[in-house]
């Protein structure tokens, strides 16, 4: 199986309308080529997936700068006026969702759990309209698992079977994304041979991979 | 009236002395940064930075940046020796688990109930939680670091009016004016800034404020 | 009838030919490891070993041991060059979470609705589970690799009478007499081996069976 | 903080009545040498959480064997003969956990969670008494968090100040034990200087351990 593969074929699976979850966090670890691409691309209608909206010109916040997506669902929009703009304008639909849940639910769909039995949010707007689960005499908010169509990571060392190795912050929602969607492509910073990376030292093992996209120091 | 110039420096002095050695913390944005600069150097606090890893070390000279490195507020930072990175789910079972010691946090409103609103105002200002709720909820103590007033009004209330971070969870207020208990009788005035007075406190505050029988003096 | 000594060989190949390039499979203890032996060269197999790797490779040679690197059956085995090492908790992640395209598993019993009954003999004999009722659950395909009977007597039943591994999960069985795949409307036997007659599966099958338009013969 | 420890140091933590988690599979990656010593020490009554109960010479096997506990937390014990005659005649309480419920239970613990909800043991008699909760459409086990108050764990290679890499197979539950348990102890195979494990190969990162012993290669 060849999973390398050049952007043109990369972008044959972004298409309006996907959920697409997009690893990093302010814009350190994500794949700004592909991001670069999708902008390029236009598809519209996306509900993007993401620890924040990044900057308006760096990360995931080119998408929404651009006007591509319909929903976000992430922690966090504060570094990007945008987002905030659009979504006092009605432009776009924002689900807030505390950075640790947000984790597990991501982790709940990959890894075929039914839900997230968390403490974070009781008591908050957050808990509006959820489950409240008593367990032992405390409560916890019953949060759902998020999928994606496509998740698009970035890999600072990245061999060519799709195994993922990850420089110092750029790990974040990277390796839990990689579980959680129908597709998912790698930008490798560095791409490398076959059993450059130990097997001990693996951070995404390459069956969660399908695609890579040789992409280099951006 | 203390120099308004020094009152950042002053909470974040004393909020570092509320570590031990050993422990664990995660500073928040802003003034909970800047406690770091004033932690005994014989006290070994680890940081924890919420986007993945432990060790975080001061800003690296101009031009030693390493791209893959920030902390939670995106700025470039440096690893010391013997730290460790992980990924999102890890980084917030740590913090959620209960392994995070301390986590000191700005506030806009917090309240006699240990009630803190930190992450929204309706309407004006919305940036969204971050890991500002799993870390107060999962923290061992939580401590808001912040100016005692805004622009004059009080912060510390009988209730917090704006959207919580999170319900009951603060056990200590540190302003530029004294250190606060969250205690299940109330606010406790534990100590207090020099050359302040109770009852200037008691007039910057809005909460029910009781006075702790050893009242003592910050030490800054 | 086919020879004894064969069964065991003529299973494995079998399931072997259930495998298509990049699948992710795990083989359970005993016969399900031999079919590692018979995957096509040109079908790239990833085995998953659920203690904690994915890259299973062949047994190492004597002397070549490595301490640190067992199955699931706690036997020496290698990692394939490009493999990769995890905890139980991500194991059991890839396992459950649907990650895994095949698993095959040995059965005490299995029956009309696809329920399955590997790990218990009540008074007699209680190993445990360990991982087979989560690779059953979590497994995109559960293929059961067994004899066709024990000391003669059926284990395709109506209906398990042992306590069950999963409910409803098993789709394909694979015997040294015949290929049978569980369908919503119960078990059709859609291949037949050689030299074997259907009234002779019937007869060693307490189950319905129902026969397939297109019977094929087994290819072994 | 020295960390660092002889074995009678790392014994003044082993009591009684404790619950200890082990880490290992089959013996592999684990604490052989703290085990033996907690064969010799003698403490008694003890409950203890592990992937299997090893074999009757080796791995947490020998403490089944020594009658030195009370109750094992487990998914198989098979390989281990005495178990099953103990529990046989009423000496040790078993209980049996399918192995993903067991990893993600002690994980659930570690990372603050309520519970785990599971599709594994629906229909069987491992869902006999559990609450059974349904999230859209379909049905989970509600799995509670297991926690110890030691937990024992086998590194390869353990740097001075608790961070932890472990070979090959040696992971196993050990890095989420590391996470819920009061007292973490950790034997190391190759103890070495800080800084030789790279940040991002840390398996499990040094604020989870208390206490490291000296191991060697068993």
């Amino acid at each position: 199986m060849n999973k390398l593969k050049i952007l043109n074929e990369i972008m044959e699976h972004i298409k309006d309308g996907q959920t697409i979850m997009f690893g990093g966090f302010l814009g350190v670890g994500t794949a700004e080529k592909i991001v670069d691409a999708i902008v390029e691309k236009g598809v519209k209608d996306l509900t993007i997936i993401c620890n924040d909206t990044g900057f308006v010109d760096k990360g995931v916040g080119k998408l929404v700068v651009n006007k591509q997506v319909k929903k976000v669902i992430t922690s966090h929009i504060g570094t990007n006026p945008e987002t905030g703009r659009q979504m006092n304008a009605g432009e776009i639909e924002v689900e807030l969702v505390p950075q640790g849940t947000l984790a597990e639910r991501i982790r709940a769909y990959g890894a075929g759990l039914g839900g997230v039995l968390t403490p974070t949010g009781l008591g908050t707007v957050v808990a509006e309209g959820k489950q409240v689960i008593e367990i032992d005499g405390k409560n916890y908010l019953l949060e759902k698992p998020l999928k994606a169509d496509v998740a698009i990571l970035k890999g600072s060392k990245v061999d060519k079977k799709g195994n993922i190795w990850y420089s110092k912050t750029t790990r974040n929602f990277n390796p839990i994304m990689a579980m959680s969607a129908d597709v998912v492509i790698v930008e490798a910073e560095e791409l490398v041979e076959v059993g450059e990376i130990e097997p001990e030292n693996v951070a995404t093992p390459h069956i969660f991979v399908d695609y890579i996209l040789k992409g280099g120091e951006v | 009236m203390i120099d308004k110039s020094l009152v950042r420096e002053i909470i974040a002095k004393r909020v570092a002395k509320e570590f031990k050695d050993g422990d664990v913390v995660n500073l928040g944005i802003g003034l909970p940064t800047e406690v770091a600069n004033y932690i005994d150097k014989d006290v070994e606090v680890i940081l924890q930075s919420e986007n993945g890893f432990i060790g975080l070390g001061p800003t690296p000279k101009e031009g030693e940046e390493n791209k893959d490195l920030v902390n939670a507020g995106g700025k470039f930072v440096t690893i010391l020796n013997g730290g460790a990175c992980f990924d999102s789910a890890m980084s917030f079972a740590i913090i959620r688990g209960g392994h995070v010691d301390a986590t000191v946090l700005g506030a806009l409103q917090v309240d006699e109930e240990g009630n803190l609103a930190n992450w929204m105002i309706p309407g004006k200002m919305v940036p969204g939680m971050g890991g500002a709720m799993d870390l107060v909820v999962g923290a061992k103590k939580v401590i808001v670091a912040m100016e005692h007033t805004a622009k004059g009004a009080p912060k510390i209330l009988k209730r917090c009016t704006l959207p919580l971070t999170a319900a009951k969870e603060v056990n200590l207020i540190v302003t530029e004016m004294g250190v606060i208990e969250v205690t299940p009788n109330g606010l406790v005035l534990k100590e207090i800034a020099p050359d302040t007075t109770v009852e200037e406190v008691k007039a910057a505050t809005e909460a029910e404020l009781t006075i702790s029988p050893d009242l003592k003096v910050m030490e800054i």
